[in-house]
């Protein structure tokens, strides 16, 4: 269970500038899979950021379970925005996988053969030895999306995972991590700009207005397990899918 | 205190005001040698023989030559060995008058052996095999100690020379470094008065009055001006004899002249300044530093000296 | 054909780097030969000089010696200077209690310092090694504190969030990430260690090259003191040379990169870590 | 590199009002007072810490006392000294010749730098050379130093250019070679030439090790100007120290050498400010104002 | 009009390595949109790095109007597809957008004058003075947009420009584009994920097959100007996308 109350974050000393977050209460319950929306610059990263307790809050508060966020949690496992700079340079592709693993406990054995499974899932079996600089965009942020999968964390928090995917992988990923999710019963915290995938993958859904307090907080009524045809076609992600446009339509651009 | 600065770097007098005098550039040792010049020009030995000096302190032989030759320098001071090395590597550089000087008598010696009070060394013959702090290797020191040792008993081969300053050189005896330090004034007696032992007054127990400084000017200089070499000669002759006649208003002006407070100027055993060159003390040095191979031909006496 | 016209150009660039060095050899040759100057003796002379003395007559005697008291002080400095900087790089506190202190050391000059190293370490080896610490530690320090500043926030971000050790984000993270400016540092210090290992000669030494260059100066042997100096360039490039190869080994992935490697690893990835290349490369 | 020279007027230009006004204005909510306090106090104590384990090693005789005075003694000579002119007068000529040599280094060493980072044919055609120069030792070099330039500040500048020149080479070598290649795709895509890459891209990316090559510089430097004094006989702060040595003034010679360190430290915080400055986007210096 | 012909492109010396483009031929007329899908590590960020002149092709020949192509063309602006790194740290978002400017022969004055049009068209007017790591993901990658459209090129290739934006703020920068495109009349080539988004805003489409040969080279029969509500309701345009859906689908996923 996650709690987030009256949370409020200004970046840089002065208390006057404009907060990246003005003031956000909500909550998460554990194995929820919550989808986050919102336009560009409203907060959505600044919030990830804060409840992994990577960067403190101004005010308010952050508990995991009752206790509260001081620094990261155990068990968690954080895919960012800008995943290209999160891969380090002087490790293989298999490295930069494995490199959280091994701190984790996982044997020298363990932590290749969840690499290997982690890589072959997001379609890069074979690319362990190259550097993430031979690779092209979309396989860079494969590799980000491989080491939180290998990690086998109990909070995902990923922060607009697919965005440079084509459409295919794209799906195929979705899936993968809906069972994921299912299977080792993960609560997910995933920041997206489409609404479909939203739509299609949340428990519920989170729309945040600029700077950053929440606009819309939408339960998703669609049965699992889904399924990229026969979901996407329900009238009721039709209807979901209809009202979240329009709710980040009316919501003003950050500025 | 006009001139003076800390570095004493340069030092010009102030007859350098006045018309007629030829303004020439001369560069000594820090210390009692600069102290000389300066006395020299405070005492007007200098204008008086149509010569104003620019002083300059300097950073021993290995840059002063290049500066004769140069051209910077006019007439610069450095010690006799280190001299007849240069002339002898065929460096063109003529010893014009005389330097400092080795005390007639052992008690007024400038230079002092020390070891520690509980040392073995009791003279020049126990040192062999030791090891001994000198202030540069190939210089005054190591001549001065082979020839001791010639003369004594000794075997200088098995001496260890280990260079370094002066003022390190007490701190290295007392903590066992070396076994024994050649000093000069006023590093002798800082070390007597912190309870050393002076085993030997080294440069006048060689020889008394044992000429160990020297100026020297380049060669072309000594051709093509021979009055302003002459008019030097003759300062420094003056300011010699001023010295010799009166040491006590010279160690009276240390202080001021030089970077001693009153109190170690008041202790300090003066160095001795002579009118003329001293062709036999320098061929006797000479003869050292043949057979210690410093040398590589016998000195000409005439060659490397004017006058 | 096309792998000729690679080889060719290889052997092009190979060839290259001998002509500026050969043109100033010679041109220093001929002019020495008439200048008929004393401090610039005839390059015969000093040529013949060289191999009188360096071949191998001193070797034992000067160069071992030396090179040992300076690779020593290399190895402190290294350490020393790595686990420093990265000490005061991720402390603020530190950084700033010991900065004046270590800008002030900075400046001390090194033949200044000897007689403190000398009352410290006695006149031995310890306070030669000393000597060449105090003056190559600081380019290692300085570039592996600001290295270590400089490290992208989202890499140690992720660690943190995978909740990566400190120590594990130490050796994984911050310092390869500041490897290429420690590099740069070590590379600056070694030229530095030589000059210093020669400085530290000058006081209290029976032997070593700085020593000897002393000595020839001393005694105006000029040819011989330009032969110490001949040789103190050639440990300098063969020194270089062993650390380029080195660096090239660990900043392969530094290059590759920063788009430096002509020849990344193959898009087949078909045995271990990529072969290092044995040249230096920059973009053309 | 013609072609750098030729632009150079207008590139800097325009290098300067891109990043110039608005680099001024910074990021929002920077304040230096209270933090700017704390980071005094906390290096004051720092100083003092070490002023007084060195005073009591000297008191309690661990360094022996006579040849190594109490820390106190030394500074209270240094003020003595301070307040008259003769110190200045010697800090003047030692500082003169380390403007001017680091001046003369930079100028020279960095255009140098880039050359080589940037152009394998330039690096190969010199690196024989450079890595035999390089470890020649200044104070090897003084009696010829003194021979061509004399005793005076021309001496001193020759050696402190001579020796300051490899790190910032070095160090502008390997600051080029850490462009980002994206940085440096995206101004070849906009056409910019070589020269105006030379100023918009090359030398912001290198400058962090441009900077960190000029503080080595700097106390390199001083180092030099100090040791062609004590060793090479010109006027300034070494020299001074080599007469007071000589007449066995120990409390003054380490004054001295105090006053070196002294300036060491204020060359390093004026070099460290202007970065603190010019380099505020740097990731080093953003985690001073962000977070 | 630009010709590609039998461009081949092998990373590294090895000529026996795998090759990111395996053999490539086609044609873009002047003025046309050309809107480049295919999966993800396929080739299409280094066929567009290869057609901009910025990286040597291994063999095959590209030629612009008649001129073969050896470094990046005059008037040619480049969205790169890691925005985040193609933003200049030391300069604030103002000059990041400028500096190309300055160099193209405009006036301080008119450099300015275009930097605050283009701002404000992406909708970060009033960021001026910050520095690009003190925004957001999408707001870094409009401003990566802004400098290209400042930059008033002839050619405009565009590589996932709009991967990090929300749906409002995409569609909005869409139908910018195409009034740009339509009014100074540029060239754009435009890689992109979104089939929609290619549909909408192609005159042509190309998709790739790993490792990248055309596998699909379709005209866009939709009428313009396009509108985001009735051109994407057109049959033609449901239509379209179905076929390049699975055409991708079809693709093998690049290894
Ligand atoms: N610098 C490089 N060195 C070696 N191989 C590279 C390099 N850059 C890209 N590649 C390889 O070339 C192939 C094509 O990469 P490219 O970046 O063109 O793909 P892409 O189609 O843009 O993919 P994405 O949609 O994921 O961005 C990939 O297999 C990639 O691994
Ligand atoms: N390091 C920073 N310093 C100052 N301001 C920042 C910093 N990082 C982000 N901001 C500001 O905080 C606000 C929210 O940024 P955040 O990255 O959380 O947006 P976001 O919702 O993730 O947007 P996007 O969808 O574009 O990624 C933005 O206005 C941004 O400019
Ligand atoms: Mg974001
Ligand atoms: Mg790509």
């Amino acid at each position: 269970m996650l709690e987030v109350s009256r949370l409020r974050k200004v970046y840089g000393a002065d208390p006057q500038a404009a907060p990246a977050i003005e003031e956000v209460s909500f909550e998460v319950a554990d194995r929820e899979f919550l989808c986050i929306l919102g336009s560009s610059g409203c907060g959505k990263s600044t919030l990830l950021k804060c409840l992994s307790g990577l960067i403190p809050a101004s005010s308010g508060e952050i508990r995991l379970n009752g206790e509260p966020v001081t620094g990261p949690p155990e068990d968690m496992a954080f895919v960012f925005q800008d995943y290209s700079r999160s891969l380090l340079p002087w490790m293989t592709v298999a490295g930069n996988v494995s490199f959280p693993l091994r701190y984790k406990g996982l044997s020298k054995r363990e932590a290749q053969a969840a690499t290997d499974e982690a890589l072959d899932a997001v379609s890069l079996a074979g690319m362990h030895k190259r550097f993430p600089w031979q690779l092209s965009g979309g396989m860079q942020q494969r590799v980000a999306i491989a080491r939180a999968l290998a990690y086998r964390p109990k909070i995902l928090l990923m922060d607009e995972p697919f965005a440079s995917l084509d459409a295919q992988t794209r799906s195929g990923l979705e899936d993968l991590l809906l069972d994921i999710w299912r299977r080792f019963e993960v609560t997910v915290l995933f920041i997206t700009h489409d609404i479909d995938e939203a739509v299609y993958l949340a428990d519920r859904v989170l729309v945040l207005e600029a700077p950053a307090k929440v606009g819309l907080d939408v339960t998703v009524p669609l049965p699992r397990p889904r399924d990229q045809l026969t979901t996407k076609a329900l009238p009721e992600f039709a209807e979901l899918r209809g009202r979240l446009f329009s709710a980040i339509q009316g919501a003003p651009v950050a500025r | 205190n006009p001139g003076y600065d800390l570095s004493a770097g340069t030092y010009t007098a102030d007859e350098a005001a006045q018309d007629g005098l030829r303004r020439i550039t001369v560069a000594d040792t820090a210390g009692m040698p600069a102290a000389f010049v300066r006395y020299g020009m405070q005492r007007g030995h200098f204008a008086a023989q149509g010569l104003s000096v620019d002083f300059k302190s300097s950073g021993g032989g290995t840059t002063v030559i290049p500066s004769l030759i140069n051209g910077e320098l006019d007439i610069a001071g450095s010690n006799v060995v280190s001299s007849m090395i240069a002339i002898d590597r065929g460096l063109p550089v003529k010893i014009i008058a005389p330097g400092t000087s080795a005390g007639v008598d052992a008690s007024r010696d400038f230079s002092a052996l020390l070891v520690t009070q509980g040392s073995p060394i009791r003279t020049v013959a126990d040192l062999s095999g030791k090891r001994i702090a000198v202030n540069a290797l190939q210089s005054v020191s190591d001549v001065i100690v082979a020839g001791l040792m010639a003369r004594h008993g000794g075997d200088f081969a098995s001496v260890t020379f280990v260079e370094m300053p002066f003022p390190d050189m007490l701190p290295a005896i007392e903590r066992g470094n070396v076994d024994a330090g050649f000093l000069i004034e006023p590093f002798g007696t800082v070390g007597r008065s912190q309870g050393l032992r002076e085993v030997v007054q080294p440069y006048a127990a060689l020889q008394p009055g044992l000429q160990i400084g020297g100026y020297l000017a380049a060669a072309e200089t000594v051709e093509s001006e021979p009055e302003m070499v002459a008019a030097f000669k003759r300062a420094v002759r003056d300011t010699a004899r001023d010295i010799a006649r009166d040491p006590e208003s010279f160690r009276a002006a240390l202080p001021k002249i030089s970077n001693l407070d009153a109190a170690m100027a008041a202790r300090v055993r003066l160095n001795q300044w002579k009118p003329d060159n001293d062709r036999a003390g320098m061929e006797s040095l000479a003869a050292i530093m043949l057979r210690i191979g410093y040398l590589k031909e016998p000195f000409d006496y005439r060659r490397a000296v004017v006058g | 054909m096309k792998d000729g016209r690679v080889i060719g150009r290889r052997a092009g660039l190979f060839l290259l780097q001998f002509v500026v060095p050969v043109a100033l050899v010679a041109g220093f040759g001929l002019w020495s030969e008439r200048a008929d100057d004393f401090f610039f003796p005839p390059l015969s002379r000093i040529a013949a000089d060289f191999a009188d003395t360096w071949l191998f007559e001193r070797v034992g005697t000067d160069l071992v010696p030396s090179l040992a008291r300076m690779l020593a002080g290399y190895a402190i400095s290294v350490v020393c200077g790595v686990a420093l900087g990265v000490l005061f790089g991720m402390s603020r506190i530190l950084r700033t209690a010991t900065d004046p202190v270590i800008q002030f050391l900075r400046a001390l000059p090194a033949p200044a310092m000897i007689p403190f190293a000398m009352l410290l370490f006695g006149t031995g080896d310890a306070s030669k090694v000393f000597i060449v610490v105090l003056g190559t530690m600081w380019p290692i320090l300085l570039n592996t504190l600001d290295g270590v500043r400089g490290v992208e926030e989202q890499q140690l971000d992720m660690a943190r969030s995978f909740r990566v050790p400190a120590t594990a984000r130490l050796f994984h993270i911050t310092l390869p990430a500041a490897s290429p400016r420690i590099f740069a540092g070590m590379r600056t210090s070694l030229g530095i260690g030589i000059i210093l290992m020669v400085v530290s000669e000058m006081v209290a030494s029976r032997n070593g090259i700085g020593y000897f260059v002393l000595q020839s100066q001393r005694s105006f042997e000029i040819s011989a003191m330009w032969g110490g100096v001949i040789l103190l360039g050639l440990i300098g490039l063969a020194l270089s040379w062993v650390f380029v190869r080195v660096e090239n080994r660990v900043l392969r992935w530094h290059r590759g990169a920063r788009g430096l490697l002509p020849e990344p690893a193959t898009a087949s990835g078909r045995t271990g870590l990529p072969r290092p290349t044995t040249q230096e490369v920059t973009r053309a | 590199m013609r072609q750098a020279v030729e632009d150079e007027g207008n590139a800097l230009v325009v290098a300067s009002d891109t990043a110039g006004p608005e680099a001024v204005a910074g990021p929002p909510g920077r304040r230096a007072g209270p933090r700017g306090a704390a980071d005094l106090a906390i290096k004051l104590a720092g100083v003092l810490a070490v002023l007084v384990v060195l005073e009591l090693c000297s008191r309690f005789g661990l360094l022996p006392r006579r040849w190594f005075p109490p820390v106190s003694e030394m500074y209270a000579e240094l003020f003595r000294l301070a307040a008259q002119q003769p110190l200045w007068v010697e800090v003047g000529r030692t500082l003169r010749a380390w403007a001017v040599g680091i001046g003369l280094a930079t100028l020279l060493a960095v255009p140098a730098g880039v050359a080589l980072g940037s152009s394998a044919v330039a690096y190969r055609m010199s690196r024989i050379v450079i890595e035999f120069c390089r470890p020649i030792p200044s104070v090897a070099l003084i009696p010829l130093a003194v021979l061509v330039y004399g005793t005076g500040l021309e001496m001193k500048v020759f050696l402190i250019a001579f020796a300051t020149f490899w790190p910032l080479l070095f160090q502008t070598v390997y600051g080029v070679q850490d462009v980002d290649p994206v940085a440096r795709d995206t101004a070849r895509a906009y056409g910019l030439g070589a020269a105006a890459r030379f100023w918009v891209i090359t030398i912001p990316s290198a400058a962090p090790y441009i900077a960190t090559g000029l503080r080595i510089a700097s106390s390199i430097g001083l180092v030099l100007a100090v040791t062609s004094e004590l060793v090479g006989g010109a006027t300034g702060l070494g020299r001074a120290i080599v007469v007071a040595q000589s007449a066995g003034q120990i409390t003054l010679m380490y004054a001295l050498i105090i006053t070196t360190g002294l300036l060491g430290w204020a060359l390093n915080a004026v070099f460290a400010a202007v970065e603190r400055k010019a380099l505020r986007w740097h990731p080093a210096q953003r985690q001073e104002v962000a977070r």
